[in-house]
């Protein structure tokens, strides 16, 4: 199954099992959604629960948090990242505040999904990542899908649970294969050992776990070391438990994202760790992460960007020869 | 459809204890009992309650300056006070303040302090409205200076193009801040903003019985199934935007010609000629609103500040162990 | 007032241009040396030159959609290719791509992918020039879709209330990717809601001669001084919204029909038959525009991908030493 | 002078110098502004240079690119940070790439000015702050202003250099009071080292400075340490030769910053630190900063929620006994 398809089936899973449940966006009915999300489901479910709504972000996410009042729970779809800045003030104003400041009287069991980073030559306007400031307002779950099984899940969990949970994906990975697992005992608020290792903890989400793995090979190769590979898949809240334990084993972090690194996500994961692990550091943790620069269009240009493979490899491997991992 | 008696009284007994509550509200303010931002209504009454009441089956979410709004609703003047006074009875258990009044026992959503910010979440909840098959309807209100951001202009496209079953009122006081809508906006009258997609009606909004007429009838076209409205009244506030503004943006002449009209001397008059209503029974009404603004006050003043741990409360609803 | 035999021969020439260009454009990106989204304008082209060639005067600040307004502007056909493949030669020095094209030699400022995030943008221009005494006035292009965002609305409210020398220019192909423009707002024109703000005026876009004398009027009006106006094209793109778009929710009637009313030979036919040119010259024209075509892939795929170091360029003007 | 005078100074002499510079923002004109930053400035130069301008934020920061574009210097005001949020879109897909995107072609000399962060009872809708998602966004220089002098120079630095500038204000420093050293040969985007010390490096910037100004006697004295407080002033980009040297000094660091803690701005400063001074590190690095909630409206309740001199004091002084600085 596909990535895209893991989340089509959570979505028609859990609007055949609640009648409340509604998807709006741009292009998501008739069209089946930008990304083929949606595909089918409104022959399903209809117009009325598959609303195709006009390109106006502000009022996607103002309406998803009115249907929410109203009894509904609504799944919103920004078509890419860039555009939820439009609806800022409705995420950060409305949709993460209205329970607190209501005291609990007002519930907003909504999600909001968006694709966001670095595509093909989308250029600056249609290339970022924002978890760095969603996962940083209080009163969001921020969730980050790296996988088909994940997505899956994950996606339901989003749905089914009474607050508004950011769902995070990535433009290059609604062709991803993989399986589902219907009996996994998945919790979608922890973090995902990919892989088990000993002597450095790497720590990711979305695609550039998939990138990480790529270079693991050459970089344990390379360094003649074990790598314990992370996806913390919950941003907020964050299992730092998970971390901890990996911590304690390894001694040594990396952080590896796709975003801008200056204030990037990584910077809240490696602060921790800074703060409440210090005494099991046995090196200076690194962060992999993409430049200070608004992404450009020629390829050449994206692809020096932003980590690959092979520059995750060379840092890793540069960091670990110059602190002896 | 004019209100009957009872509703006319209720009306002015709703008016007058808003207007008492405001002016208490000012002077615990004053003493340091309250603070934050405080926007009083005072001047108009007429509207916030005269609206509320003929719209009683439906939803409303409202604006930062609707302490008179959520009691007309139903709200006790207790809890209400004691949110202004941060304490832990009040309706937002201290949370919100002044800005942040939410309580959907009486169907009552806001209390938003983003301007424009709740006229999408009253769209979303029309929209939940007509799909569950409701068409009472949503009523939203909001000021003048709400009609020139883009929240409220896509809220009429998406209401038209929908046909929602969804009020717009529109409270023009004319200024924001202090800010005159007719230097920012072409118009003196915001509902031609709403006149390409929805029916649109004007009101007298320091008649009280005209705002009840008007809303009524809106709300009654909105059950029939046609759409959204747009009410517009025109209204003048008396005080500054907020406690802390000076007002010195009108003149004189300007605030006087605005107070003839006071929405409260003009019902009690409607009531004393049109409705037979006794002087007596006024009084009784006035000196009722006056006694549950001084039990507000008491309560809201001996009631407890909510515990320091409470402020983790209410940040989710669920760790999400119910789901799946 | 409506174009000369020699304007209306240089906007067929641009047509034609602009055609070209986009046919090549796809086969390259077919053949990847083109990438990213590739937003083709095939069909639109009357309006896209023609309203170019009728506001030569003033700025233009345009879509993703812009390859063709781009050109018609003046910007050389290389130096637009080049960006699409993404070359240090292009425009944008391949920073930014088909959707980012900027000349301010040309007056023509983009090319912006956020829909109607340009549109305040060029409100603001338009401030600027009126505060500096010139009336030739800003024109902003936009779909339709783009009118039911908060952006375009906050627009048409400040341009009229400072009645800013800014022509809105309404390309309605009816689509907003897949979704038809009736299914999301109350109207098929949207020119209804610029209503009550301004002037406006609906045109055939589909008429290159028509197009230019209503942007020319909508000019010389601006130029008087009387504030905005709101034009509307109706239109209609041959290909997919973008060049991965299959096009597959609209019927093979509705292409036909749209086909039907193709631009370019409605201009061929009318420069025939009221202007007078002869099929010679209209064929000396079209090859002319091939050549250019041609000279603009060579151009593009002859030149040299930026350096990689060119990435950390143009992140900000000046460390700030000049300033105080 | 008053902070507010400060920057009312600083609006003043770029107005008289160079008659592009505009300021445009809700109040900003016959109203004087609504925390009387801009007053007296319409008699001097006119409604046409003090723009009013409607409850529209997009527009707001929309319309101040344009007329960069069209060659005026604006001066955008933005009644509070939450009300910015509305802007997001200008601020980050236009205002900071256009320069970028353009190769160079459009210059955007302007400026967004905001006040943010906890006043008094404001509660959650006008309580927060942003510089953890602006000063990560690439293309923007980002200042925090913490006093009157340097407020006046730096905001004419904004105004004057030609490229985009978010510059921060805090709600509760308007009435401030201090000097403007009109002579001081000020560099805006220089970190401010407000007291020398060379046992533990504070880092903050805005009114926490004030705090952690009031808290250092009391901690100096529990802990019998001196203290090298650092005043950012630029939060990007950062002045990290400042802190590098200081930090190789003191071999500590405390970040203090109001907003929430979780990816908060001081996050960027430790994972730096850690990333880059690790072997100069004597202690964990101490991160004080507002707690992850809304900002609740009781005064009991907000002001648990956020850094005092008090609670500076303690966090410090227990920290400091179990590092042993
Ligand atoms: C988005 C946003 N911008 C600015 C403000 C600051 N502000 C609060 S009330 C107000 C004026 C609103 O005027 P109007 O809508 O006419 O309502 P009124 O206060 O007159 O009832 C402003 C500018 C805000 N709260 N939200
Ligand atoms: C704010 C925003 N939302 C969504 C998109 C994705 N998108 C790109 S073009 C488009 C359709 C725009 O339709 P219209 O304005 O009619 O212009 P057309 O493409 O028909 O020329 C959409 C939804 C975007 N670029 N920006
Ligand atoms: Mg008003
Ligand atoms: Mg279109």
């Amino acid at each position: 199954m596909l990535y895209r398809e893991a989340l089509n089936k959570a979505l028609d899973e859990t609007m055949a099992m609640d009648g409340n449940v509604v998807v709006l966006g741009e292009d998501v009915g008739l069209y089946g959604g930008s990304y083929r999300v949606t595909e089918g489901l409104v022959a399903k479910y209809g117009e009325a629960r598959l609303i195709d709504t006009p390109i106006a972000e502000l009022s996607i996410v103002g309406n998803a948090v009115g249907m929410a009042i109203g009894g509904l729970c609504p799944v919103a779809e920004i078509m890419t990242a860039n555009f939820a800045l439009l609806a800022f003030d409705q995420i950060i104003n409305h949709m993460a505040k209205l329970h607190y400041m209501s005291a609990g009287k007002i519930t907003l069991p909504m999600v909001v999904r968006f694709p966001q980073g670095v595509s093909k030559q989308l250029a600056a306007q249609h290339s970022e990542s924002y978890e760095q400031m969603l996962a940083a307002v209080p009163g969001l779950v921020v969730l980050a899908a790296s996988d088909v099984n994940y997505a899956y899940h994950a996606l339901k969990y989003a749905i089914l649970r009474d607050d508004p949970v950011i769902f995070i994906e990535h433009e290059l990975l609604y062709n991803k294969k993989g399986e589902v697992d219907l009996n996994a005992d998945i919790d979608p608020l922890k973090a995902r050992i990919v892989k088990e290792g000993k002597d450095v903890t790497i720590v990711s989400y979305l695609k550039m776990v998939d990138d990480v793995m790529k270079a693991i090979p050459a970089i344990e190769e390379k360094l003649g070391i074990s790598c314990e590979v992370i996806d913390l898949c919950s941003l907020n809240p964050v299992d730092y438990a998970t971390l901890e334990a990996s911590l304690k084993k390894t001694g040594r972090i990396v952080m590896v994202e796709e975003d801008h690194k200056t204030g990037g996500y990584g910077a809240q994961i490696v602060s921790w760790a800074a703060e409440e692990m210090f005494y099991s550091l046995d090196a200076p943790p690194l962060r992999i992460a993409g430049e200070d620069i608004p992404v450009p269009y020629n390829r050449q240009l994206e692809l020096a960007s932003i980590p690959t493979p092979d520059s995750i490899t060379a840092q890793i491997v540069a960091w670990g020869e110059k602190h002896g991992a | 459809m004019k209100p009957d008696k009872l509703t006319a009284e209720e009306i002015y007994y709703l008016m007058v204890l808003g207007r008492q509550f405001e002016y208490a509200a000012k002077e615990h303010y004053m003493q340091g009992e309250i603070s934050g931002f405080l926007h009083l209504d005072i001047g108009q009454e007429a509207l916030s309650v005269a609206a509320m009441k003929a719209f009683e089956k439906g939803d409303v979410f409202s604006t930062y300056r609707e302490h008179v709004m959520a009691m007309a609703r139903g709200i006790e003047p207790k809890a209400v006070m004691a949110e202004l006074f941060g304490k832990a009875t009040g309706v937002s258990e201290g949370k919100g303040g002044s800005m942040h009044l939410f309580d959907p026992s009486h169907f009552f959503y806001g209390g938003d302090a983003i301007v424009g910010g709740h006229i999408p979440n009253a769209v979303g909840c029309a929209y939940a409205r007509k799909f569950q098959g409701d068409l009472s309807g949503v009523m939203v209100v909001f000021g003048d200076g709400a009609t020139n951001g883009g929240a409220f202009f896509e809220s009429l496209n998406i209401a038209s193009a929908q046909k929602l079953p969804l009020l717009f009122l529109c409270e023009n006081n004319q200024y924001a801040i202090g800010t005159k809508i007719t230097r920012v906006a072409p118009f003196e009258t915001q509902s031609k903003k709403a006149d390409p997609y929805m029916r649109t009606v004007d009101v007298d909004g320091m008649d009280a019985l005209a705002v009840y007429e008007a809303v009524r009838e809106a709300q009654h076209y909105i059950e029939e199934g046609h759409g959204p409205v747009f009410v517009e009244a025109m209204t003048c506030r008396y005080e500054g935007h907020s406690i802390s503004d000076a007002n010195t943006y009108r003149s004189e002449q300007e605030m006087t010609l605005c107070k003839q009209k006071d929405p409260i001397a003009k019902l009690k008059a409607q009531l004393l000629s049109e409705f037979g209503t006794t002087q007596a029974h006024i009084e009784a009404l006035e000196a009722k609103a006056r006694s549950a603004v001084d039990e507000a006050v008491a309560f809201a003043s001996q009631s407890p500040e909510p515990p320091l741990e409470a402020r983790f409360d209410h940040l989710f609803e669920e760790g999400g162990d119910h789901a799946l």
